[in-house]
Parts: C-alpha cells; structure tokens; sequence
C-alpha cells in the first residue's frame, strides 16, 4: 500500500527557533512519530482558513521521536523563501497546522555495517541527522559532508555532529569550512574514509556531481530529490522525473511516492526536467 | 427525516453525489490509506489514451492566486494497460466507477469507446474533449461545435447503449451552451462542468513561463464562480439534462452551491491536493447543509437558484 | 545607470506604465487625497455612455476566493456631463488621461467618438467593446468578430485620426488573437487585455444568484493566469501591437510579469479596493525590479519572455 | 475634497477583549484619531499577506481618543461573522493591521443643545456613544435605545452609559430589557423625551421602520446605512443605494462617501436596494 502509515494531524507547534538562515521547529504530531523512517517528509497546509495558497508545502522530516502513547514529534528545518514557508516560520508556539505524513520513500539502511557518506546540501542536511542516527545504532561508520552558498546556510545543530565519525563543512564562499562545492571534495574524503555508501540530499546539481563520482567509483548512491510537488501523496502527476527501470525503460516517475529518495543511478542527470529520448509513452 | 443522498446522473443511480474528478485521484491506489473509496459517489478516472503516454517535461505545476495551473500533458499508461490492472483494483475495492477518456482524433475516440464496452463494473464514461485535435492544427475538440460533436458521435456509436456519455467541456469559449447543445446532440447523456481554463504564469526570475509546456489549466476555487456561471447557463437553457459540476469545490457549502446552480453531482479536483480526504470533508459537509436547509433529497436540490418565486 | 520609465502605448509616450483600470478608480476625485494623479502613467475613466445610467440594482458585488465579481452596469453621467465637469477637473490636476467608451449600438460608438474628438487634453480612447449590443439580444460586441469590428471601424472612422485607439478585449471568446485580428484591421491602434470574465456566485442562504443582476464580471489575482496567458498569447501572434495589460496585478512583481508577456502598460484595477495606494506600491517596486533585472527601459522587457535563447 | 483626512495607517492593536456576541478591539492609530467625527468608519484589510480575501471591510468608529503627538486610538466593536471578521477578532494583541480612515460622512452636530434619541440596532450602536458625547460635551439632552434579537447582541458599555441622560434595551426574545423591537417603543419614548433629532444606526429594516416614525412626527432623521462595499473610498460603484435630492431627483449613491450617515428622508426605504421609477439614468 502506498504511504501506508501516511494520515493527517492538528498538530501543535511547541517549538519554533531561527537557526542561522533557517527555523528549527517541533511538532507534536502524536502516533506519526512511531511510523517515520529517515527520508521521509510531511506535507503541511499553509496561510490559514483563508489562505490563497491551496497547495501543501513539503519537508524532509529532520528528526522524529516517538515518547510513547500520543506525545511524538517531529521535527523540520524550514527555509523562509516564499509565502508558505514564511507563514510557517512566523508562527507562534500553540499554534496548530495540518500535516499529512509520513510520506513517500526513506533511505535505505544496510543490514550489515557499511561505511557510509552523508552529503547534505543546505537544508538538504536536515535528513541526514536521523539516518546517521539510525546507522550508527547498526554499528555503521558515519562520515558527514555539508555545503551550502555560505555560513549562514549550513545547517549543522551540535548533537547532530556528535552522531557522526566526521564532519566536513564546505561553503561556495568560503566563509565556513572548505572553500568549494561539496563535490569538489568528495574524492578525498571517500578515499579517506573508506566510504561503500552514500546517501544525499539537496539540489538536484549537487545530486548529479554527486551521483558521477559513485558512478566512476561504482558505489552505491541513494539521494533525496525535491520537485516541485502539488499534492506529495501521489494523485497529481506533477512532481514526475524521468527514472530507469532494472530492465532499462525510462518512465515519468512520481517523485513523491516513487521518491524523494531514489537511487541516483536511475536518474537521468543530464536532463531530469525533459522527456529523455526513447521514455516510455514519449511523443 | 427520511434524507435521501443518492443522486441520479446521466440515468445511473451513485450513492452519493461527490466524485473524485479526473486526474486529480490518481487511480484510487493512492487514497484509499486516507479512506473507503466505496464512500465516494464514484471514482473518476484519470483520462486514458489509446496508447502509453509519458505527458510533458516539468515543472507541470505553479501555484497561483487560490488556484494552481497543470500541464501534466495527459501521462497515463494507455487503454489497454488501464482497463487490465486499474479497472479490476477499483472493482475489487467496491469502488463506482467513471471512466474518462481522452483521443487525439475522432478515430481515437471510437476505438477508446469500443475498447470500453466489454468490460463490466463502469458506472458511466466521461469524454473528455478538451484535449487538443492533431488533425486540426491541435485545436481543442470542445472548443469547435463542429469536432465536439465529432468527437461525441464516436464514442455514441461505438459504445455499449447501456453505458451512460457525461462529455467533459471547456470553459474557455465564447458561449458554452452552444457546445452544450451540439454535444446533448450528438448523444451525451450528461455534462461535466467545467474543465481548466488555459492559463499561463511567467517566472520573473528566469523571465519565461514558469511551465515547461507554456500554458497550462487554472483550477482551484479562483475559477469556481466561472464553474458555477456555467453550469448554471447550461441548465437554464437544457433544464433536462444531468450536470456533473466541478472547479474549486473545497467544501460541503461550495458543492451546494453547484447543486444550486443545476449540478446533479459534484467532483472535486484540486482540493484533494490541498487534503487528501478532502471529498470526505464535503461529503459531511454537503448532507448536513442539505438537511438544515429542510431538502428531503439532493434531487429536491439540484437546479433550486433557479426556482422564480419568492 | 540612466533608466527609463517612459512607456509608449499605441504611439503615445506616457511617464510610466502604471494606469489605473477603467470602472476601478472613480472620477479620479477619490484618488486624489492619497496620491498626486501625475504620478500615474494615466488615468483610465470609468467607460462612459452616451446618456445618463442608473446601473443596476445592488448587491452589485461579491467577494470571490482571490477575486471578486461586480455588476455595476455601466453607472454613469452620460458624456456630456463627463466632458463638461470629469474631463476639465482631470486637466486641472495635470493627469495623462485615457477615456474609456461604452456603446449599446454602433451608432453609440460613432456619436462617442465624434463627441470626443474635440477634446483637448486626452492622450487616448480605450474602447470598451465587452459590453451588450441592444441590437444582437444583448450579446456582447467583443465575443463576435463581425461586432468587435463594426464597434472598432465606427470608433476609427469618426475620431480625431491623432487620437490613438485602444481596443479593450474581453477573455470570454474561444480565440482572443481572432477577435484582436479584426479590432487591428478595424483600426485599433492597441489592445487592452482583460476585461473581466463571467461569473456567478449563488448564495447559500437565499439559495439565489448573490447579484442583483445574477452574473457579473471576476476579477482580481484569481484571473491573472489567464490575462498573462491572453497578452502572451496576442503579443506572439501580433508582435508590433501595442498592450496595455490588466487583470489581478496587485504588485511589482505582478507588473512585471504581464510586462514580460507583452504589456507596455499595466492597468491597475481591484487592487484599489484592496489598497487605495496600489498603484503607487506598484509602480515603485515594478521599478526597482526592472533596474535590478538589468533593464535600461520598460520597453526593453516588453515581451522579453518571448525570447528564445538561454 | 472627498475624505479629506483619510490616510492608510499600519495600526497595532493594543487590545483585543470579548464583550457579549462582539470584540471591542483598540488599534494604535497615530494622528488619525484626531480626524475623526463620530459617524465615520475605517476599512480594514483582512487575512493577513497571503489572504484570499482581496476587499477591505468596513467598521463604524466606535470611539476615538486623539493623546497627542502620534499617540492616537480608534475603538470598534466587531461581530466574528464570516472569514474576514473572524481572522480580525482572533488577532493577538501587537499584531498590526492595515487602517484606511477616517472615512465617510459624519452625523450632523446641531449648533444649539437639542433633545436627541440615538437608536441602535446590534453593533449599530458602536457609533452612537462617541455621538452622545460631542452631544453632550454641547449641552445636548440624550436618550438612547438599544435593540437586539437578544440580550448577547446589545453592545452598552458601562462608560457609555454614563454618558446619557436615559438607556432604553429592547430585545426581540425579551432576554433583556423591552420584549420586542426598538420600533414598538419609539413613540412612546419620542413623546417621553421630546425628541427632536432622531440618530440611528442598524439593519436597514429598523432604520426603515424608524424613519417613518420620524417622517410621521416630522423629525429630523440621520441614519447610517450600511451597504456591501468593495472599496469604502467611493472608487468602485458597488455600494450604491438610491437618494433623492434636493429637488427630489433619486440618483444611485455611493453609500461610502455620500453615507454613511444620510438624511433618513432622503433614501427609498420600500425600495432601498433596487433601481426605482424614475431614477436618474434608469433604463
Ligand atoms: C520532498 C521535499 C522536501 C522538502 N524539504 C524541505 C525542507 O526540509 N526545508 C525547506 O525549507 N524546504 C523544503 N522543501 C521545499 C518546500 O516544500 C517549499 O517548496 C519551499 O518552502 C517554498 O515554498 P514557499 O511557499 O515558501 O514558496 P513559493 O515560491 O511561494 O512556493 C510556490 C510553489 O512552488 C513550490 N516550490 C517552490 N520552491 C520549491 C522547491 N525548491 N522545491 C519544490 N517545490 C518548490 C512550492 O511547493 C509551492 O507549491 C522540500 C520540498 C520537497 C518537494
Ligand atoms: C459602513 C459600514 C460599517 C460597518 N460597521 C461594522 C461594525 O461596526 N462592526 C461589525 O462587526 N461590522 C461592521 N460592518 C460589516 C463589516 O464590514 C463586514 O461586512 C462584516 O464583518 C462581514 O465581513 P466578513 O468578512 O466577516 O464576512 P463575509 O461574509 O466573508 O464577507 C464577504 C463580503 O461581503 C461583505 N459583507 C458581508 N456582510 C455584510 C454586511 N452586513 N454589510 C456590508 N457588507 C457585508 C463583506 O464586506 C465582504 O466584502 C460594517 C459595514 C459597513 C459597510
Ligand atoms: C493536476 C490536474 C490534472 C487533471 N487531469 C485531468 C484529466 O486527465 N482529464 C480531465 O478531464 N480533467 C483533468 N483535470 C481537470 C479536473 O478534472 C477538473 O475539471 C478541474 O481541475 C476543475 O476542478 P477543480 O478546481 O476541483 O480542480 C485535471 C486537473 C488537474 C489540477
Ligand atoms: C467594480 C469594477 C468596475 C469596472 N468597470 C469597468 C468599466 O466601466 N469599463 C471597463 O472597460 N472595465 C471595467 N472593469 C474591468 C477592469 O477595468 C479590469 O479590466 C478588470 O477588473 C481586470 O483587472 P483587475 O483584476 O486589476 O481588476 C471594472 C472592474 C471592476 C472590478
Ligand atoms: S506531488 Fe502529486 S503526484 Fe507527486
Ligand atoms: S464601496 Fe466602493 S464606491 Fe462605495
């Protein structure tokens, strides 16, 4: 079944804190918290009762923790960009919003111990938190690697770096970290670090430097992608991505029920946005 | 009271009158974790081609005022494939079902009509029109009286007599009851009302339309007065036949109000997007209005703005 | 960097692009207490009849989800009136002035063009053709070609040939580039694009049409899609065709968006109701994006998202 | 000029307190306070920056206090009806909110004391209590009647009524005051206080009702009226309701700045919101 813990909750905002360019918020969202693997993410109904907005907005679930009977949470980290994630953030504690979840796919964890590389850019870390958590319960090695444009973007909370073996900060402009692109990086550190897996998430250029380097270096590669999405449950077919099939075939894939996280080598980097040539159904 | 829920349309008897419009359920798979899809007055399906279709390049979406444009460009696994793994799903969940159909030629039309009239378990067929003609420069088969008809008359011949026509409009010509009436002629049984209207929305940051295909269709509750203008036009002027009423209905006083205007039931598209058990929401809504307002039945409903007394 | 905000519709060069719509800003004299009228591109008048009109009974409006509707029903003076007493108080305050005529006959349209050709101090005529012809069971001019073009031809053959013409268009036809094809081989000098669309909203109380007059025309943010969609659409088509865009622009963004699909002037209308300094909103911030975008002139992103490179 | 003082104000409400079926709320307003006559109202937006709700409502000042310098306040009495009203009320104090005022025609204020009975109707009587004391503060005798469908809809604060020289209640379910309504006791009280200016403010069926007490006794009668408007600033046509002049012509008026307080002789009362016979213009 698809989604198949996915229901909507009122949920109580209990916490809302800005964290450099982002909000760190918290929301009682009751038994959903029990039902979230990493990768996951929740879509949240935006500008109130008579919002003009009539679309849900998505978010990776940062973290979720279920304290038993109906007192879970889940946490997100939230980008003010627009008009929906700005209403979002400029709300006070108590308030309530309607969140649909857990939807969509979660990161695949490895029954056996693996070496592991989370590479998160901007808010895309937000993800990676819960999934380091997760592999190191299973005895994994958990190297981190974030980049964003600049400092303020990193998203990087303190008992999240204290969940991994390393963490590498890179910034376009230099004012954290490496002075680079995430990518411009990762060869080292996979060498370094022995790495057999790694997980991703953030836009969908980093995602395609990324997937070229565990293609040459044949590793495993499962990413997060974000589209726009209109419903995130399925109905809509507007988030699709171009995807390759075990026997080959590309289809339009819908990014929200067959993804966000996918395996990168199903995607069609070069032109994940157009019909590639010989897609099943293409004109 | 003894309420009476049921709804007739297009001579076939649902349940109750809200719907799932077209392309806006997916294919029922993806709902039924929200609820029963035997609680809906039927299923409408996502409009099927002939063949496998894989729609347009993304973005397909933009969010507008109370509203957003699609351009999912009809992607869809073809006829053949849906009526072998959708059609037998739906009935194993007890859904009703509608089943909407889509050509790019009049021959299309006939054939996809054809296809349909074996199977068992279809509540009714909605044809929908309002895609674009390859055999006249891609003009809108709904947009010209002379290939609406065309289009209708196929799928009329061709079909199962039993097996009711709703045909789907556009709103986006001059005067929509002169294709209504051109339709209700070449044998449609019912009407769907209204489709998207073609819009467009320029990112300014690229400084190019924001959807890969350009255009794209406004739905959402910015075109419900426009949706409730024509059905209740329609009405007027064709006071016999059924209406399935649909754009920007998001709850149970919006649905009344296309019950009012002459809408015998009510599918609801891009509300699902904004919550999934949306139709649920209006379903309870809609009886409780329904009942306060002192209607023994949504028949006793249907059409009542237009009553001239009082 | 030296920019310029000078825009030139149908051949006259107006201080900026920002007018208020037509019906949408009174006499102008209910303005004045919040901005200096020459700070407007222009003024476009509520469209004018040739006799005095008592518009229609209330309640002549209703608030639609990102939009509204109104039946006003063309209230009004009458010209002579409006010469004598709108016209000079205009003059007076030194606003660029666009006068909006409304005819229910082809004759109207004649007499109103003659009528004002004597008039000094007006840059252009916004010929208001979405309106009902008393001679054609009330069935508005600009949904019918052979209408469109009587009402435009009229207009032509009788105004002062320096006084640039202005056909205002209405969505609700199957092909606005068809009807702007025989408004600009009648003559019109420029487009404006949209008036309202139909709608109807029916309470759910009264169980009635909300409007005194059933249907009126939506406007607001709700129909920007398909406006933007609409200038696109005739900007492709006739590329040398001056625009002057309308239809939901309540920002600079918004501004710049209908000026990217072809608008050389935005008109501003239920944004007023809304904000009675819109325009004045409006027009700084369409400015300071133009700058930061890099344009040196409102004409250099006329149309820009039309380009096909990058 | 047509509302001559009217300026656009981003106002802080400083309180926000239930009283009966209606919120009295105060907004910080600056210099406007100072400009306004009793009679005027404000136009308010709604719903906040990503609303579907694209008109101003309009609110009858119920008192003003200018403290000098930018220190001014307006009061009004609202009634949570549909999604405008309800997003105000629900509003937390410090939230600010955008004013346009002071708008709209004021009550007429004799220049010698007058005997005056001030009727209204619901939250119609907002307005008269900052009407009774520019009365009073002229020497003027004030006698007010306050009608509902019941006792929760009577809006009478206690400051208020000090403020007149009698307070009559009436009730259509008899839960406060006079079972009936405001119209049954009008004579009564007319003859009572001798009256010789009536002020009213209400639904439209008891200014009606009113107004022919007053044509009947020959009284002078100044009603608010209140039409939906769109714009409240006299640019949009939609609130009109026939008047007849001076010379006895009935011409649509806008009821936002023609009103909306008009001479009770002037408007059609049997035919308020259609076109009458021989309207200026009629078709
Ligand atoms: C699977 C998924 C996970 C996401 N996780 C996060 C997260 O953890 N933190 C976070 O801040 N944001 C996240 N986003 C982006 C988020 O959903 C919103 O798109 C973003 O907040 C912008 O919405 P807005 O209303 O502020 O902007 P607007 O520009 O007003 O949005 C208008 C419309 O465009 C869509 N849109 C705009 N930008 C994007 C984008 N980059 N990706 C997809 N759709 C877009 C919106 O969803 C909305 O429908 C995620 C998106 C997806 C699809
Ligand atoms: C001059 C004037 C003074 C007013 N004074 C007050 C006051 O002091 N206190 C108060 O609570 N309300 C007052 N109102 C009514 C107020 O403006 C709103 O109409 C009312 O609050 C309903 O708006 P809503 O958004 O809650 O309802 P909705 O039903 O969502 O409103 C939808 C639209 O209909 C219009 N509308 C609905 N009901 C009315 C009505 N009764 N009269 C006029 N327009 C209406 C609204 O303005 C809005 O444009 C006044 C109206 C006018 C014209
Ligand atoms: C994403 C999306 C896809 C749609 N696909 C179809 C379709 O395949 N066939 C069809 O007849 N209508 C389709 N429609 C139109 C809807 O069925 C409906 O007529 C329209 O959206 C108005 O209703 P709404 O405002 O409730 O969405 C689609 C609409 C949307 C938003
Ligand atoms: C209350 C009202 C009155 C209008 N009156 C006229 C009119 O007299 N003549 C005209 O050409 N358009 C008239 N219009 C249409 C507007 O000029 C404009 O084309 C339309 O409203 C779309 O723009 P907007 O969304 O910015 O309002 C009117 C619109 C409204 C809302
Ligand atoms: S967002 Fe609707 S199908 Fe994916
Ligand atoms: S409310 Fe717009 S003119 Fe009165």
């Amino acid at each position: 079944m698809i989604n198949k813990y996915a229901h909507a909750v009122d949920a109580e905002i209990i916490s809302n804190k800005r964290v450099g360019a982002y909000h760190h918020m918290v929301f009682e969202v009751g038994a959903m918290a029990g039902q979230v693997r990493p990768g996951n993410f929740v879509a949240i109904s935006v500008g109130g009762e008579t919002s003009a907005m009539v679309l849900r907005r998505a978010f990776a679930i940062h973290r979720s923790m279920d304290r038993g009977g109906s007192g879970g949470v889940v946490e997100l980290v939230v980008a003010p960009h627009g008009g929906g994630s700005k209403w979002l953030t400029s709300l006070e504690v108590h308030r309530k919003v309607n969140i649909v979840g857990p939807l969509g796919t979660a990161f695949g964890i490895p029954t056996e111990p693996v070496r592991a590389l989370l590479v998160g850019g901007g808010y895309g870390s937000a993800p990676l938190f819960g999934l380091a958590e997760v592999l190191k319960s299973r005895g994994s090695r958990v190297d981190m690697v974030l980049g964003a444009s600049t400092a303020g973007k990193i998203y990087a909370p303190l008992e999240g770096k204290r969940a991994v073996n390393s963490l590498t900060i890179t910034t376009d402009d230099g004012s954290a970290g490496l002075h680079g692109k995430v990518s411009d990086f990762l060869p080292d550190l996979i060498a370094a670090s022995g790495t057999e897996i790694i997980y991703s998430c953030g836009p969908m250029g980093m995602l395609a430097a990324i997937s070229k380097i565990a293609g040459e270096l044949d590793l495993v590669h499962q990413c997060a992608v974000e589209e726009a999405m209109a419903c995130g449950i399925g109905v809509c077919m507007t988030c699709v991505l171009p995807l390759r099939d075990t026997n080959g075939t590309i289809r339009m894939q819908r990014s929200c029920i067959e993804g966000p996280v996918v395996d990168g080598s199903r995607v069609i980097w070069d032109s994940p946005r157009a019909i590639p040539e010989g897609t099943w159904g293409a004109q | 009271m003894n309420f009476d829920f049921t709804t007739t349309l297009a001579g076939t008897i649902f349940p109750n009158p809200i719907f799932t419009a077209s392309g806006c359920a997916g294919s029922g798979k993806e709902l039924i974790q929200f609820f029963p899809l035997t609680d809906l007055g039927a299923v409408v399906t996502k409009s099927i081609m002939l063949k496998p279709r894989s729609g347009r390049a993304t973005p397909r979406m933009a969010e507008t005022p109370s509203g957003m444009l699609n351009s999912i460009g009809l992607q869809g696994p073809g006829i053949a494939a849906f009526l072998q793994d959708d059609i037998p799903w739906l009935k194993s969940k007890g859904a009703r079902i509608v089943v909407s159909i889509a050509g790019e030629s009049v021959a299309d039309y006939a054939e996809l009509a054809r296809l349909i009239s074996g199977v068992s378990g279809i509540s009714a067929v909605e044809v929908n029109i309002s895609c674009p003609n390859v055999e006249s420069r891609g003009q809108v088969f709904s947009c010209n009286p002379v290939t609406a008809h065309a289009a209708i008359s196929a799928v009329k011949k061709n079909i199962d007599p039993s097996l009711p026509i709703i045909a789907k409009l556009s709103p986006d010509v001059t005067d929509i009851t002169e294709i209504a009436d051109v339709v209700i002629n070449a044998g449609a049984d019912g009407l769907a009302l209204i489709n998207t209207l073609l819009g467009m929305v320029i990112d300014t940051n690229s400084m190019k339309p924001k959807l890969a295909g350009k255009t794209g269709g406004l739905s959402g509750p910015a075109i419900r007065p426009v949706a409730v203008r024509a059905i209740y036009q329609v009405k007027a002027r064709f006071p016999q036949i059924s209406i399935l009423g649909m754009g920007g209905v998001t709850n149970g006083r919006e649905a009344f109000e296309m019950i009012l205007a002459g809408a015998s039931a009510v599918s609801v598209g891009t509300a699902n997007f904004g919550n999934p058990l949306a139709t649920m929401k209006i379903k309870a809504e809609l009886q409780e209005l329904l009942i306060e307002r002192g209607f023994a039945s949504v028949a006793a409903a249907v059409g009542y703005a237009h009553r001239e007394e009082d």
